[in-house]
């Protein structure tokens, strides 16, 4: 901490630094690049975070930068402009949001489509700023827009730029590091799996692309009295495309990186395009550049992507890590709040009846009718294909039910979303454990932990990332390595894995847990200790767990309940010694060397 | 029949039929293989600028479609291997090495042919009556042209076992492995043909258009529209894409203005994009 | 008489970090079916993974007729000689039932495979709907078949009669014998002990990634099989 | 995508390093011009060397060059050299903005002179603040009369109010159809139009605009003009729809009795849309290559002179700089410096040399010139009307 307090001090020295240093030429050429850069880092957070592409961020820019225009000339001059400063920075904020929730709503995806609909709507947006002219002032800009008091000259315009670029990157740092930078992160990884931890996707993306949308206002209400004039090329699909390029430059995942990259291209297009004028044999060197300087930035970004997927900011990435461990304080855990379940506590009572399932003509679920009513281990076994792990994707509905019910406490639950179904208390594990591969175990854990707890402006306390709980300390005494805080899931063994997996499922401390195969690939200890682990969350949470396994002696060891499955349909029921004597049985597992 | 409402409706089948004609490149590489390639325009662009040295060497215009078939096939080997398949795990990456591919191309051109327009003198002149309306006899032929090729790709595309690869690759990759097809080499071969088609359209509306570096950007991110609103991979969604671009902006262009049209193609896009994100034919 | 047609010694590898198969070796002659078992995620379909080159070898080597085919990808393997039913996502969903079965033999009439079709009649009333939309036990049949129909000298089969009805089961067996005796080599991994007592000529068991029980079919007590299965 | 380093931020020393190691860097040169030749007369001129005018770009700077070389022969300004800066107008206008303060801070240049869009034009007003002398040199709309401006472009007055009344009266024409893309200057064009048609007794039977940025097709427009059946087509479409208008009009064969005016029709466009396209097709400047007059030939034969048979093609857009940067000269000459009072005073009722003849410089700081109508019929623009002094219509006080 105290090490990146001092570098915050450096970084705003210098930049402040910047015009007694290099001149007031660059504090000009920068101050333009500084607002851009601000909407750069906009893209950053909705791509390098939320892992979705906006391609329409000048619509924003533009919106922001003309109302700023507008205001200026016809509201308010001088001090008081900068009171437009709100308005500016809200409307487009809270338009982006709307537009994302819109666009989201109902998705678990957020493919091409996404880019492409920003895009349309840039496109639409520079015809209506061209063709508008009584308000725009069309192809020719908005024109005579007044400076904000305290920008007459070159020095002033840098010095707010860069104030403002400041401001812009601590808001960036403040949301990657707070437990909503943690979701984003999540999510762009493993969308599905986010929400059955109970957020809802959709809005989390629209969060995203608002905040870019905030961003972009705060350029555009800059960039109107900086430049005198606010023309529709600022709100086409070139500037949005280059805030793209400029950020994937830079490096998207980093909270400077976009920033960096908008300074580092915007300097190099500059000095390719304008910096002749040496004399002697380098005119022609120039002469060329000032007419294919953009074949020179073009190669130069084609080459970052290619090999530096991460950006300029990747090649720091050790160096940036290993600092901020240097300057890490010690952990000091705060006890979570309780889950928020909504309707009734204690043990859930679940009940399939006569549920269909078929793909095409592909029958999976027929006829499949199920009760759980108390706390105790239900276990789910039958031969492969009999539609044991279709049962649980019936269950989050992420296969459609052609005929039956589904209930939870007696109220119909069949096609609620995921994160309802999280909120309602229902926790899933999948088959091939699903940890979020680039978080550390911590975060991985407080991402299940937030789910059921926090609601989405509460994501934005940093003091949520140091909450803990009783279970989450058990398990650390049970799974040593849940200790190792900084470690990143992608490096886990497959065992660690699934117990992180399961730790996550837990931590949520659902009322009904579903897992599937929770002990497929462990070792023989990892297994004991995945059995201990379940068999004690029963007993100390009174937890109703639904879990699918093959291995018959673990199903012998932990089930009160067991479940056939056969053909789509529940075949028997009972506790194991009398599945095991159960004819029926005995004949589906005829040639499995029962 | 009212001459006005044949040549309007002439109209609007050549602007889906040429429109499809344009995006037939783009349904190859980013229907089927799902790369998102931003420079499809730009291979139109130098299709035509292939016509342009036809011309310019004395040859007979038609010598320009086996000129850019070879010169598309060297293309896509080259971008397909440095910059395609490198990148076929991260859409997005590609999606902006694409883009600056696109300017490095303009750039290339303006260098080599300068910036300028250059005219194509149309390889067929004069026109034909139909149903009382006099309608342009290249732009027939066009329309003439599309359609054939069209039936070959189908043809093609149903029948030869090559499409039936591509379409095991994209959709199962382990298992197209497992029942030896080389992936590398096919994708690598699917590229090429979005490539050489992409070159072929431009060749072919050389003449009907203005030739110049910017040629492509007329018709990259229609294109786009075209096969995002359509769907991936999908025949049918090619032409329900086809139809809503490019028919809905004729279609309005022809009762109200170009200025509506422009803002309701682009309205209508949003809307089958926001309701239907897959398309409306998409591969299941 | 029956000649060394493949064999792999000391294979190990896994998934990234997590090493799932540990040294594994056997061999595999003409006309010889080898059953490999175990429970999930001992590492059954890891080492099949291994062997025709979807996975790095971390340590061992695969030698095809004595040719080192480690390391190659996976089509240069099986072109090579191996025709491989995997065990998850095995059909083209997007093809038809023909062209599963025709995709690599344009020239191929329905009539060639009528002996299959004779057996599994269902397969011909559908060859021209789409694969997708074949029911579990049906798309098993078109991957046992299209593996079968590759006439390859060796076939890797990874649980093929899961979610199979026996009859079925049944046919697959005769067939498989039939092949055999026409020098066909096969690799199975199974779960259902009784399909592959009825088939191998040798069993492996693995556990722990490792061979914890290796011998020719009858020779191995079924008690210690089944003491592995654990079922 | 999905690397570890994704959620890390870099550390801000290493931002501080990498920007501000690299400002300085690439700043030093900056310090080293700053001393250079103080006494060079410094005319910076912005051109279209990147965008979609970019293919006037090669004729604009070789017209600049051309002009300075005659001045420094003729012994530069006031003594002076004259050094001529070439800075790109093909950018955005922000962009444009920046490089105008870094020719004014870094160069300390004396005249700026520019031929590029009018949205560029605004952002370099907005920065030179009436401080340094600007001359605005492309066919335009009009109405710019920022201070310390001065234009030597086409105005609407100028090209309608000729072209119009003379076509009318020479083909008989009547009804009028207007095409234009959907920005100022065509539509300001169009009022001009609109007023001349019916001075010249026509009626306007259609008005159509294209947005810029719409796919560039106009089977639909052309075949609407056809029903229309009008006798006369004003077209305002630019560049590359300017050349696909034109095209497909002809190929509807509306060519055969439609007489049409293009607004912005100088050599390369015309190249673009073919002599097959051309039939009927006018256009109307102050400047085109085919013009006979003595200046005009010296020009021409100095041009081939500097640049050989590899000459870019002459055109208004490119002989529009030369007659800029010599009104630079001469104003600045007869100034005696570059105070914009001087400069206000100095301007006013000046001659100065274009590439067809003489200018002259008016209170309203637009230029009264001669006018040419360009009959392209035959692939190339010939001159088939010359219209003396035409007053530019501009008020600007």
């Amino acid at each position: 901490m105290v090490y990146s307090r001092a570098i915050d001090i450096l970084l705003i020295v210098a930049v402040l630094a910047v015009p007694t240093v290099l001149g007031d030429l660059w504090a000009y050429n920068l101050s333009l690049v500084y607002l851009y850069a601000i909407a750069t880092l906009g893209v950053g957070l909705c791509w390098g975070q939320a892992g979705f592409l906006p391609l329409g961020q000048g619509m924003f820019l533009g919106l922001a930068a003309y109302m700023s225009g507008l205001g200026l000339i016809h509201v308010a001059g001088g001090v008081w402009g900068w009171l437009l400063v709100v308005p500016v920075v809200i409307v487009p904020g809270v338009l982006a949001f709307v537009i994302g929730l819109l666009i989201f709503r109902g998705r678990t995806e957020s493919g091409p489509f996404f880019a492409l609909i920003t895009l349309a709507m840039t496109l639409l947006a520079f015809q209506i700023a061209t063709a508008w002219n009584s308000v725009t002032g069309g192809f020719n800009g908005l024109r005579n827009i007044p400076d904000l008091a305290g920008m007459s000259d070159f020095t002033d315009r840098y010095y707010i730029a860069g104030v403002a670029l400041i401001l812009a990157v601590a808001f960036c740092m403040w949301l990657i590091e707070a437990p909503i930078g943690v979701v984003w992160r999540a999510l762009s990884q493993n969308e599905r799996r986010i929400a059955f931890f109970g957020y809802s996707t959709a809005t989390l993306k629209a969060a995203a692309f608002g905040a870019a949308g905030l961003l972009a206002g705060f350029a555009g209400f800059l960039y109107a009295p900086q430049q005198n004039l606010v023309t529709p090329t600022l709100a086409g699909f070139v500037v949005s495309a280059n805030l793209v390029i400029w950020a994937a430059v830079g490096g998207r995942g980093s909270a400077i990186g976009p920033a960096l990259g908008a300074v580092l291209v915007g300097v190099l297009s500059t000095e390719l395009r304008d910096g002749g004028g040496f004399g002697g044999g380098l005119d022609a060197l120039w002469d060329f550049l000032a007419r294919f300087w953009e074949a020179v930035v073009a190669g130069f970004f084609i080459i970052v992507v290619l090999f530096l997927p991460n950006g300029i900011a990747g090649l720091f990435a050790k160096l940036n890590a290993s600092l901020k461990r240097l300057g890490r304080l010690p952990f000091r855990p705060i006890l979570a709040p309780p889950v928020r379940t909504e309707g009734a506590a204690g043990p859930p009572a679940l009940a399939l009846s006569g549920c269909r399932v078929a793909a095409g003509e592909v029958r999976i679920l027929n006829g499949l009718t199920l009760r759980l009513d108390r706390a105790a281990i239900y276990c789910l076994i039958g031969p492969n294909g009999a539609g044991k792990t279709s049962t649980f994707n019936t269950l989050s509905t992420e296969l459609r039910m052609q005929e039956g019910e589904i209930r939870l406490d007696g109220e119909v639950i069949s096609g609620a979303a995921a994160d309802t179904l999280a909120a309602k208390g229902i926790g899933r594990k999948f088959q091939i454990p699903s940890v979020f591969p680039n978080l550390t175990i911590a975060d991985n854990l407080h991402v299940a932990l937030w789910g059921t707890r926090a609601r989405l402006v509460s994501l934005l306390r940093p003091s949520l990332r140091r909450w803990d709980t009783p279970l989450l300390a058990t398990l650390r005494e049970r799974f040593p390595f849940l200790a190792q805080r900084d470690r990143i899931a992608g490096d886990l063994s497959h065992g660690e894995r699934q117990v992180l997996e399961l730790a996550m499922a837990l931590a949520a401390e659902p009322r009904l847990l579903l897992l599937d195969e929770p002990c497929a690939g462990l070792s023989h200890e990892d297994t004991r200790q995945v059995i201990d682990a379940i068999l004690w969350a029963r007993e100390e949470l009174g937890l109703t767990v639904l879990l699918i396994e093959h291995d018959m002696s673990l199903v012998r060891e932990i089930a009160d309940h067991v479940f056939v499955m056969h053909q789509g349909a529940l075949l028997a029921e009972g506790d194991v010694a009398a599945v095991q004597a159960d004819d029926k049985v005995r004949e589906v597992y005829v040639g499995m060397a029962s | 029949m009212d001459p006005l409402i044949v040549a309007q409706t002439l109209n609007f089948a050549y602007a889906v039929i040429s429109l499809l004609l344009v995006v037939l490149g783009l349904a190859v590489t980013l229907g089927w293989l799902g790369v998102m390639n931003l420079a499809h325009g730009e291979f139109v662009m130098l299709g035509a600028y292939v016509a342009v040295v036809t011309e310019r060497m004395g040859w007979p215009f038609w010598a320009a479609i086996p000129l850019t078939i070879l010169f598309c096939i060297v293309l896509g080997i080259v971008v397909e291997r440095l910059l395609i398949r490198p990148l076929y795990s991260r859409p997005f990456d590609l999606l902006l090495a694409t883009w600056g591919l696109s300017i490095l191309i303009r750039k290339i051109v303006e260098a080599a042919f300068g910036g300028g327009y250059i005219s194509l003198t149309v390889p067929v002149k004069g026109s034909l009556d139909i149903l009382g309306a006099s309608y342009p006899t290249y732009r027939i032929l066009i329309m003439a042209f599309t359609v054939a090729l069209l039936a070959m790709l189908l043809a093609w595309y149903f029948r030869s076992s090559a499409a039936a690869r591509v379409k095991a690759m994209v959709g199962n990759p382990m298992l197209a492995q497992a029942v030896g097809i080389d992936t590398n080499a096919l994708a690598r071969n699917t590229f090429v043909v979005g490539t050489c088609l992409a070159g072929l359209a431009g060749v072919i509306i050389a003449p009907v258009t203005s030739v110049n570096p910017f040629l492509g950007l007329d018709y990259v991110i229609n294109a786009f529209f075209v096969i995002i609103v359509g769907g991936l991979g999908s025949v049918l969604g090619l032409f329900a894409g086809s139809g809503i671009i490019g028919g809905l902006d004729s279609f309005v262009s022809a009762i109200l203005d170009r200025t509506s049209a422009f803002f309701l193609v682009l309205l209508i896009a949003i809307f089958f994009l926001w309701l239907r994100p897959r398309g409306l034919f998409a591969r299941n | 008489m029956s000649a060394e047609l493949f064999r792999f010694d000391g294979v190990s590898g896994g998934y990234g970090e997590a090493i799932v198969v540990r040294g594994v070796s056997g061999t595999l002659d003409t006309g010889e079916v080898l059953g490999i078992t175990g429970r999930n995620g001992v590492g059954k379909t890891t080492l099949l993974n291994l062997l025709l080159g979807y996975l790095p070898l971390r340590l061992g080597s695969v030698r095809l007729g004595g040719l080192e085919i480690g390391g190659l990808r996976p089509d240069r393997v099986l072109r090579s000689g191996i025709s491989y039913c995997p065990q998850e996502r095995i059909v083209f969903d997007d093809l038809g039932v023909w062209e599963n079965l025709s995709l690599m033999h344009p020239a191929r009439k329905p009539e060639d495979l009528a002996a299959y079709f004779d057996i599994f009649p269902r397969l011909r009333e559908r060859l021209t709907q789409r694969a997708g939309t074949l029911s579990g036990g049906e798309r098993k049949i078109l991957s046992f078949v299209r593996a079968m129909a590759e006439d390859l000298p060796i076939a890797v089969m990874d649980e093929p009669t899961e979610g199979v009805q026996q009859e079925n089961i049944d046919h697959m067996a005769d067939l498989i014998r039939a092949a055999k005796a026409e020098g066909k080599a096969l690799i199975v991994v199974e779960q259902n002990l009784a399909f592959l007592e009825a088939i191998s000529d040798r069993l492996m068991v693995m556990d722990q990634g490792r061979i914890v029980l290796e011998g020719r079919t009858g020779e191995v007590s079924r008690d210690r099989i089944i003491g592995h299965l654990q079922v | 995508m999905t690397k570890r380093t994704k959620s890390l931020n870099l550390s801000r020393r290493q931002f501080v390093l990498a920007s501000g190691g690299a400002a300085a860097a690439l700043a030093s040169p900056a310090f080293i011009r700053d001393l250079k030749a103080a006494d060079e007369f410094k005319i910076a001129a912005f051109i279209a060397l990147t965008g979609p005018a970019s293919l006037f770009g090669p004729t604009q700077k070789a017209c600049a060059e051309l002009a300075v070389e005659q001045i420094n022969a003729a012994g530069g300004i006031n003594g002076r050299e004259v050094k001529l800066i070439i800075a790109d107008g093909g950018v955005a206008p922000g962009e444009a903005a920046k490089t105008a303060v870094r020719l004014m801070l870094r160069d300390k240049v004396d005249f700026f002179a520019g031929s590029h869009d009018s949205a560029v034009r605004q952002a370099l007003v907005a920065t030179f603040k009436g401080k340094t002398p600007y001359v605005y040199t492309p066919i335009y709309e009009g109405g710019e009369c920022a201070p310390n401006t001065y234009v030597v472009a086409d105005t609407p007055a100028q090209q309608i109010g000729t072209a119009i009344p003379w076509l009318y009266k020479k083909h008989g024409l009547k009804d009028c159809y207007l095409v234009g893309n959907d920005y100022v200057w065509p539509r300001v064009l169009n009022e001009h139009t609109k007023k001349a048609v019916a001075a010249a007794g026509g009626s306007i039977v259609g008005e159509e605009y294209v947005p810029l940025g719409a796919p560039n097709k106009f089977e639909e427009i052309v075949t609407r003009i056809k029903a229309k059946n009008p006798s006369f087509v004003m077209v305002t479409v630019i560049g590359a729809y300017n050349v696909v208008f034109n095209q497909t009009f002809a190929s509807f064969g509306l060519d055969e009795n439609i007489t049409r005016l293009s607004a912005l029709l100088e050599e390369n466009t015309l190249l673009g849309i073919g002599k097959d396209n051309a039939k009927g097709l006018y256009g109307c400047m102050s400047y085109f290559e085919s013009v006979a007059s003595p200046d005009s030939e010296a020009f021409k034969k100095a041009y081939l002179a500097k640049m050989g048979d590899k000459a870019p093609q002459l055109s208004l857009i490119g002989t529009d700089i030369y007659a800029g940067i010599n009104f630079a000269a001469e104003v600045t000459k007869k100034a005696g410096s570059t105070d914009a009072a001087a400069v206000a005073k100095a301007a006013v009722d000046l001659p100065f040399k274009s590439a067809v003849g003489t200018w002259v410089m008016r209170s309203n700081r637009h230029v009264d010139k001669t006018m040419y109508m360009g009959d392209a019929s035959s692939g190339k623009l010939e001159v088939v009307e010359t219209f003396k002094d035409v007053a530019s219509g501009e008020t600007c006080k």
